[in-house]
């Protein structure tokens, strides 16, 4: 049960910590804080939904597909939404104040939309349904591929943001926006290409869970409200602190439900996240 | 007045100031000195209270002030400036100074702290433009307006954190004389200042810090002779 | 002081402006149509269930009372239907809100119930207090006392916690005392109205019967991952597995049972096992599931109210609320056929009448319908009612339940 | 190779830096002297177009107006400004930093040989290169600061105050860097406090007070100028 | 100029209370839901106009009333209810405030956010797990023109309360705070009491606002009584009138619940999307509230006059 346990948490955790690491990304970088996240998931879910049950393709090309898509119309979202407020904002604490309405917004308008093409009820796909047995705990292939997945997207992104000049550049700009110009990084599109960039992993994140999940049209809160609590549980910007922190509280949840009363589980999490704001806000992993 | 023994600050690994101790009297006035870097306003911060220090004792008017809060040290009647203008442009010009009156050991509010904050404005320099907004300062009327926030409590002390820095040569005699007069109606003052003219017109004594040490204490003309004292402003080849 | 006043004014300017715009519409018309309204959750948390039962068949009702020319009147004259349909947001507030503006500002004839059971009983005080009849299908009877003193014009047709209960008793029961099952249950139930009124009917009813009732937790909304609880569900060594749950963990459940071939002798999730989308979301694999509903495959009126679905809507009906919604809206209009548009009279007719519906002749007792599916299966690919075991059409169960494949 | 003509900085209502012009030779190092609030900084800062400028007044760079080219776009043209208070990546290793140095295309083809070229001039900084910046003393950051600036090849150099909070040791062992880069024939402009150091190592100076400029000449006059002892010391 | 504006908020007052005489039941509704969000909104500009803590955790303490109520209503008189309620929301939000106010900006808007959802979880827990019951009848005789007077001696409170605190040394202090904490501090201001009392006031009277209304409903659950759009619809109706003005909060709530209310009615299947783009053309086209722009007609009209002069 012990290691069952730990895996359904670390599988789990996967999911969580993929869609966590574009909002990251979103806060930490492009400094917007965007409550309209989990839209931008639950698009990439229904984009792949409609790929599979209309046209019959596979949900791999879906994922594939997804990314560009997610980050073409994330970096529009920023150049025509956000740049402006960005431009005229005096200083942080208004910049906040309005994306954070401005992304309310958005996502009242997004569940709308969503509603209009979509209607508002369960959307899914049965894929890849066979259980695979880890350590004693049987678990769907598609949920083990969804982690695989977000292991290799956060793998990958890792290495990117160590090794590539884009990435070195993109993580000097989370780190000291202001001293960017220095070494000839321009803020704003540095700012856009992050904003695009959390946009594609959070579509990815949607295209994995509608993989092994069914969801509706208004789920988006929930996510961004789950991915918020591990981004400042990881601490903003911190890729490899959202990657610990998603699979932590997969983890925190699984052994909550097994041990102590399955009732609590959210009610852990938000203590968890609660407490780590109180006893270290700059987050666990800084 | 102020006793200040074996004060010591880190920050993380940084040492910015290191077993410093020193008094000042009551009714005098002594400059703090040292080149940019030096601790002085991390001194500064550690005695009104708005860091906490990490060794140290600080006593003020016969009471310990290390770990009360700001809020508290101000009650006692310790005043000061910022390094950096800080004012609070939610409020007009004479709120900014009737706020300190209205929280002062001895709250005064409504008309009579009116009548005490023009008073104070008037005394720097800004009569009359109590009910204008913050924004229309400019930079040493700003100045002015801070000073006139920390001495309309008549408080037992003052610390001034580089307050005359960037004024014209004007604007420096008449900050001086404010400061000269302060002092001739018996507050005690401890200022940072890096305008030496001030330094030797208004402080017959100063202290001299250097990477976070006391590295002099005494008449300011004895101190600003010493070689050390030369060598951490200007580099050696002056000695 | 100067902005204050100004403020002060475009204040009470913008109250004065807005309230008239509220104050004086609609009056009432001449006789030409019959007006419906209805407030539900087109949008917010209960937009899924809403959008499921509620809502198509609202639409699949009024398309078949505009197809019959309109609605029929005892004179034998027809009016057509004129429906005002609201959003309430999933908000209790808006809910309320839109109830009282259907009745007192467009002053309809009659009023649709919102869609489930918080948002039911919110608003029994407001049909009540202005004396329409409310049709509540989405809802389980509330554990109230003096129900109908209470609120004459409400009707409660989705069963009773108790009823589900033993429906399920009764099914279980002979199959426990022959052996085949070892009267050990395991249930878990979502943390709201739903799963708390109808986990504790079950715990009641379970105790009677002398099930064994081993495991027995509550799961939050918002609940994403069940593979701890079916651990200990299947650790728990029970024959029956019982969830009150909602669609989405009912998805999940089923899923991660199969996963984990977690095959006890009985499965029973909760809401959603009997939506069409159900079967093939488990690729047709859910012979011998139970839960809640179910229909009878056999009954001519059912199977052309499923056709009519599918080719207004293009999908399926589930198998338990939706056609007593659609049999409450022929209750409606009967009895208008039968009293006119004067409300306390339908309601008394509702009351007492007997009705000619989709679910077969049907009357209330006590304002309950409790001549209804309480517990289903499926079987060869329909949801078919097993319980009340007695009820004429009743397909015997299967169990144990075929292991999943 | 570089001038500034009637450049003017405001913040607010605060107007920091007023009219005042200069210029940069080939391969001359210049320095500015003022005490704290001077308008030092906000003389490199609108250099660099960090702090917007007020309209009115140009810059020019190796004959090229360069007055409308944006705060990221100067260390491209071969201006690197190494700011007060150092801005480096405190979350970064030196060695990504020094890589973020090399951004402008001028550089990127010999990176490898630059880096290693920067690295000799700061041994200290080759030993530990994986080190998290912000770990690091202040002297160590200054040079990390500077080898930055130095990996983009820069033409020009801007340094704002580099002996501002560190000992005097760690200032001597800076200045004679500081030799070393000027040696290499860069033109250098630099801001300081350290009046004699900063002195030995230019040829000519500005002094300048309360935003505008009131004197100027080369180091060796400056260097005995009863207004520089006036600024500093009140002597 | 002081009994000017005295006098014109008691003829408003007045005209205010006879208003449900004249009006049905949807008229009631209606009152009780826009005076509903003018203390939702005034209570919240309270503390997070001056202190600029944009605080999401509205409907933490709109929630706690209403379910006080809902737990209460077969045991208590309501007036003794909204005492009972009034305490706890107090009691939470001195706890809540002590752990709290030290987070800055966008931590403090995140605990906030979450602390709703804390709260509801637990409720939902004790309830389920420890009671066995999860929702609660309110059976208590309040008419809708009831709720509405309530709520309308709510809203002259909150109203007479941020007046108060504007004229007095407290007006001083939060807007010092807001502005410049260690100021504020140095200046004598003890600047974590003043916070706290503020966000505990602001917060008691938000409990009220949910106790008063609850007994709406008939049926509560922690899933109805917490819902987030509360929070956000406090938000942004302050911030569309202006937070630091006494009636910027009241001059928003006012205009957007009416075309909230519109929207529904009128398009409810677009309502969403209606909605939402009404959110973002508030941020883009009021960035400084509504009442901000008579300062702007007026600034523009006194240059327009110094230019005749001239």
């Amino acid at each position: 049960m012990f290691f069952s346990t730990l895996v359904i948490g670390l599988v789990l955790g996967g999911t969580y910590a993929l869609i966590a690491l574009g909002l990251t990304i979103q806060y930490g970088i492009a400094r917007i804080m965007n409550l309209a996240y989990g839209e931008i998931t639950i698009a990439g879910a229904f984009f792949v939904f409609l790929l599979v049950s209309s046209m019959g393709l596979s949900p791999l090309l879906g994922l594939v597909l997804v990314v560009p898509l997610g980050f073409a119309l994330s970096w529009l979202l920023y150049g025509i939404v956000f740049h402006p407020l960005v431009k005229r904002a005096s200083h942080a604490g208004q910049l906040e104040i309005d994306s954070i309405l401005v992304t309310f917004g958005l996502m009242f308008l997004a569940q709308g939309l969503f509603t209009m093409f979509f209607g508002s009820e369960f959307a899914g796909y049965s894929w890849l349904q066979t259980p695979v047995n880890l350590l004693g705990a049987k678990i769907a292939a598609g949920r083990v591929l969804g982690l695989l997945i977000a292991v290799l997207i956060g793998g990958g992104l890792w290495l990117a943001m160590q090794r590539t000049r884009w990435g070195v550049n993109l993580r000097a700009v989370a780190n000291h926006p202001e001293f960017a110009p220095l070494v000839g990084i321009n803020r704003n599109s540095a700012a856009r290409v992050a904003f695009g960039l959390g946009g594609a992993i959070a579509a990815a994140g949607g295209a994995v869970m509608s993989m092994y999940q069914p969801f509706t049209a208004v789920d988006g809160g929930f996510l961004t409200m789950k991915a918020l609590v591990i981004v400042i549980m990881g601490g903003v910007g911190n890729l490899g602190g959202a990657l610990m922190a998603g699979l932590m509280i997969g983890v925190v949840e699984a052994y909550v439900s097994y041990a102590i009363d399955p009732g609590l589980t959210l009610a852990a999490t938000y203590t968890i996240f609660l407490g780590v704001l109180l006893w270290r806000p700059k987050g666990l992993f800084a | 007045m102020l006793k200040v023994v074996n004060l010591t600050k880190r920050f993380g690994g940084l040492v910015a100031v290191n077993g410093v101790d020193f008094d000042v009297e009551q009714g005098e006035v002594v400059g703090l000195l040292g080149p940019n870097g030096s601790g002085k306003s991390t001194v500064m911060n550690l005695i009104s209270g708005a860091l906490p220090r990490t060794l140290g004792e600080i006593d003020f008017d016969g009471q310990r002030i290390d770990g009360k809060p700001p809020h508290r040290i101000a009650k006692l009647g310790l005043s000061r400036t910022f390094q950096l203008v800080r004012l609070t442009p939610s409020l007009k010009i004479r709120d900014n100074v009737i706020l300190p009156l209205a929280f002062g050991a001895f709250p005064v509010f409504g008309s009579e702290a009116v009548k005490r904050a023009d008073a104070a404005l008037e005394q720097v320099g800004l009569a009359g433009r109590g009910d204008g907004p913050v924004q229309d300062l400019n930079y040493i009327d700003q100045k002015r307006l801070e000073l006139a926030r920390a001495i309309v409590t008549n408080p037992k002390m003052l610390l001034l954190d580089e307050w005359m820095a960037g004024l014209n040569p004007t604007e420096l005699r008449t900050a001086m004389d404010l400061i000269a007069g302060l002092r001739d109606s018996g507050m005690t003052i401890l200022l940072v200042e890096h305008i030496m003219e001030a330094v030797r017109a208004l402080c017959p004594r100063c202290i001299v810090m250097s990477a976070g040490t006391k590295i002099a204490d005494g008449p300011t003309e004895t101190v600003l002779a010493d070689a050390d004292v030369i060598e951490a402003y200007l580099g050696k080849a002056h000695v | 002081m100067d902005f204050k006043r100004r403020g002060l004014l475009a204040v009470t300017a913008a109250c004065a402006l807005a309230l008239t715009s509220v104050a004086g519409m609609a009056m009432a018309q001449d006789r030409t149509s019959v007006r419906i309204g209805y407030a539900v959750s087109k949008t917010g948390v209960n937009a899924a269930g809403a959008n499921t039962t509620t809502i198509p068949n609202y639409e699949l009702w009024a398309k078949d009372v505009e197809a019959a020319d309109g609605l029929t009147l005892p004179d034998g004259s027809k009016l057509p239907l004129e429906i005002i349909a609201y959003d309430d947001r999933s908000a209790t507030e808006d809910l309320v809100r839109s109830v009282e503006r259907l009745a007192r500002q467009d002053e309809v004839d009659f009023i649709l119930a919102p869609w489930g059971t918080g948002f039911n009983l919110a608003v029994a005080p407001l049909f009540a207090r202005f004396g329409y009849p409310q049709l509540a299908g989405t809802s389980v009877v509330p554990n109230i006392d003096g129900l109908s003193d209470r609120w004459p014009n409400s009707f409660w047709l989705l069963g009773s916690s108790e009823a589900y209960a033993h429906a399920l008793v009764d099914v279980l029961q002979p199959a426990v005392n022959s052996g085949e099952l070892n009267g050990k249950v395991a249930m878990i139930s979502i943390a709201d109205g739903f799963g708390i009124e109808l986990s504790a009917g079950a715990r009641d009813a379970f105790e009677e019967a002398g099930f064994d009732l081993v495991m027995d937790k509550t799961y939050p909304l918002g609940t994403q991952d069940f593979a701890t609880l079916l651990q200990e569900a299947e650790a728990s060594g029970a024959d029956i597995f019982v969830a009150y749950s909602y669609p989405g963990d009912t998805f999940a459940i089923t899923a991660q049972s199969k996963l984990s071939s977690y095959n006890p002798k009985v499965f029973h999730p909760g809401v959603g096992t009997n939506f069409p989308i159900y079967a093939p979301m488990n690729d047709g694999n859910v012979e011998g599931v139970m839960s809640l509903g179910g229909i009878d495959a056999n009954s001519q009126a059912i199977q052309d109210y499923r056709a009519r679905h599918v080719a207004l809507l293009e999908k399926e009906p589930d198998s338990w609320a939706s056609p007593v919604i659609y049999a409450s809206l022929q209750m409606l209009q009967q009895a208008i056929g039968r009293k006119g548009l004067d409300r306390e009279a339908v309601s008394e007719e509702l009351a007492s009448g007997t009705f000619d519906t989709i679910l077969g002749s049907i009357s209330l007792e006590e304002n309950q319908l409790k001549d209804m599916w309480y517990i289903g299966q499926w079987q060869d690919g329909l949801f078919v009612g097993i319980s009340p075991t007695d009820k004429p059409g009743a397909a015997d169960a299967t169990i144990p339940k075929p292991d999943w494949n | 190779m570089f001038e500034a003509k009637n450049i003017s900085v405001r913040y607010g209502k605060h107007l920091a830096l007023d009219n005042v012009s200069l210029s940069v030779g080939e391969g001359e190092c210049v320095v500015i002297l003022g005490a704290n609030g001077a308008g030092k900084s906000s003389l490199l800062r609108g250099i660099t177009a960090l702090s917007p400028r007020a309209p009115g007044g140009s810059v020019h760079y190796c004959g090229q107006d360069i007055s409308d080219v944006p705060a990221f776009g100067i260390v491209e043209l071969g201006i690197a400004h190494v700011p007060e208070g150092r801005g480096v990546f405190t979350k970064m290793s030196v060695e990504d930093n020094l890589r973020l140095g090399g951004n402008p295309v001028r550089a990127r083809g010999s990176l490898n040989e630059r880096r290693d070229e920067v690295l000799e001039m700061f041994p200290k900084l080759a030993e530990r290169r994986r080190q998290i910046v912000g770990t690091m003393s202040g002297g160590e950051q200054q040079m990390v600061a500077i080898a930055r600036a130095l990996m983009s090849q820069p033409d020009l150099l801007l340094l704002d105050e580099p002996s501002l909070g560190l000992a005097p040791i760690v200032v001597g062992e800076m200045f004679e860097t500081l030799k070393r880069v000027r040696d290499t024939g860069m033109s250098i402009l630099i801001v300081e406090q350290n009046v004699h150091a900063s002195l030995n190592l230019a040829a000519r100076g500005y002094v300048i007070e309360a935003g505008r400029i009131v004197g100027e000449g080369d180091a060796n006059t400056l260097m005995n100028d009863p207004v520089i002892s006036e600024a500093f010391l009140g002597h | 100029m002081k009994t000017f504006g005295i006098l014109t908020f008691l003829v408003l007052a007045v005209g205010m209370a006879v208003l449900p005489l004249g009006i049905g039941d949807y008229g009631h509704g209606v009152l009780v839901g826009m005076m509903s969000y003018i203390v939702l909104a005034s209570a919240w500009a309270l503390f997070s106009g001056p202190t600029r803590y944009v605080s999401l955790a509205t409907v933490a303490f709109f929630g706690i009333g209403a379910y006080t109520v809902a737990v209460l209503a077969d045991h208590l008189p309501f007036g003794a209810i909204l005492v009972v309620a009034g305490s706890i929301g107090l009691c939470v939000a001195l706890l809540v405030g002590l752990a709290t106010l030290r987070l800055a900006g966008i931590y403090f808007v995140i605990f906030s956010f979450g602390l709703a959802e804390l709260v509801r979880q637990l409720i939902t827990w004790f309830e389920t797990s420890v009671n066995h019951t999860l929702g609660r009848y309110i059976f208590i005789e309040v008419s809708t023109a009831q709720i509405y007077w309530m709520l309308l001696g709510l809203g002259i409170i909150t109203l007479g309360l941020r007046w108060w605190i504007g004229n007095s040394r407290l007006g001083l202090a939060v807007n010092a705070i807001g502005d410049d904490e260690t100021v504020a501090r140095h200046a004598g201001v003890n600047v974590t009491g003043v916070k706290l009392a503020l966000f505990a006031v602001s917060s008691v009277l938000i409990t009220l606002a949910g106790a008063i209304q609850a007994p709406r409903w008939t049926y509560v659950e922690p899933s109805i009584v917490f819902n987030p759009t509360i929070s956000f619809m406090t938000l942004v109706m302050a911030l569309l009138g202006g937070p630091g003005r006494l009636w910027g909060p009241v001059a928003g709530a006012v205009p957007l619940y009416f075309l909230f209310e519109w929207i529904a009615t009128r398009f409810p299947d677009q309502n969403a999307i209606i909605l939402g783009l009404v959110f973002v053309a508030i941020v883009f086209l009021v960035p400084g509230g509504l009442l901000s722009l008579i300062d702007k007609w007026r600034a523009r009209a006194r240059a327009a006059g110094e230019q005749a002069h001239a």
